[in-house]
């Protein structure tokens, strides 16, 4: 399941959604990206997350299919924000349950590496009222390239 | 054809969206941005920024050879940094 | 921070004290076991767990230490239930919050691989009255050496 | 000497603690086995079995060649699994 949206999310109320019922479910990896206070100086910080709506839920669908296809999942989910956020706040999550821990881990992790270089998010940092974009990360095209070897 | 803008490619150019009428020779994305590139400083410095702007033809990812018809939605962006 | 238990453990609320006013968390990555339902033809299945009280703390303690020095941490949580369980129980949380997703992936990961090998727990099946180990897995031995490389 | 059993090597013994004075000849974890084994069967087919048995010797993982006194808390088990 895939969500694009600008509230916030009740991280323990989607997981505990996520497994209930399915007594299949031995390990669900989880995890949560953060907006991080980079400027402890700055009066005011935020981040706003703008999106490509119907891209997005196109690529993410997309990025979840890959890895039902790569690993035998039990239940997935993504849910990735847009919007203006502050430090502290929740950005995206995403989560992955299969019988085995290894599944999880892996598929959980691939999930991010992809979503990071393929989701049509673009972040732009404003501190004390100027924005700059951010700019995207070499290690993060690493990061997708070695779930394609 | 729609063009979508999104991210310092919006700032740019000046634009979030707009609709154009293709000249007939241009048939693929490459020449879209050549044209585009030729209407004004604004689109030239979005377009040849460090060669980093990314297309998508109808919502998926596609290389600068892929040819293009009026009704396609094209949208021009950076590198995404969402996560 | 460690915690070896009987009861049941709340995974939002626990996520979520551990992020909470560190605005320089990025990533936090998360593991939940579950008990399976292995016998879904069985009337009666539970999964008890004897520990070892005191060398569990010890062990549990010094894997935490090791991925505080293998990665740099912002927060990481063991907390492993003993007791007996019935399919769909929690079992165990690992947890751990890095400024950069990697090092959330890596040492959670990292985590519940030592932990499997080195935690003194052992799970005893039971199905419909009837008592049996569980095996050591080859397959876990294999995953705590591939961290020791 | 406090000896600790867990798992199916206190269901072979039959006891999951007990305190035993070691013999002077017993000095090794190796030792510790090749007695507790000529105690009885019960000992015997728990020690031996397959060689899986797991020896903490104060809470701490041990080799079998460890030195031990009788202050030591010794605890044998099979591998563990947990998580």
């Amino acid at each position: 399941m895939i969500r694009v949206q600008s509230e916030d999310f009740d991280f323990g109320a989607e997981i505990k959604a996520l497994s209930r019922d399915n007594h299949q479910i031995g390990g669900l990896c989880s995890f949560v990206g953060l907006v991080r206070d980079i400027h402890p100086d700055a009066e005011n910080q935020a981040m706003t997350l703008e999106h490509y709506p119907g891209m997005t839920e196109k690529m993410l669908e997309e990025i979840e299919q890959e890895a039902q296809t790569r690993w035998p999942l039990e239940a997935s989910l993504i849910i990735h924000r847009f919007g203006r956020l502050e430090p502290g706040d929740q950005i995206v999550l995403v989560a992955t349950a299969s019988r085995h821990r290894e599944a999880a881990f892996e598929s959980c992790h691939f999930l991010m590496d992809w979503l990071k270089t393929k989701a049509p998010f673009w972040k732009l940092e404003e501190v004390d009222g100027k924005g700059e974009w951010v700019e995207a990360r070499d290690s993060d095209d690493k990061a997708t390239r070695k779930w394609q070897q | 054809m729609k063009l979508l803008y999104f991210a310092w490619v919006k700032d740019r150019i000046g634009l979030s969206e707009e609709t154009v009428s293709l000249p007939e020779q241009v048939t693929t994305i490459s020449e879209l941005l050549d044209w585009l590139s030729s209407r004004g400083e604004n689109y030239a410095s979005a377009i040849n920024e460090g060669k980093t702007v990314r297309i998508a033809v109808n919502q998926n990812y596609a290389p600068e050879d892929r040819s293009i018809t009026d009704g396609d939605e094209i949208a021009l962006f950076p590198p995404v940094t969402g996560g």
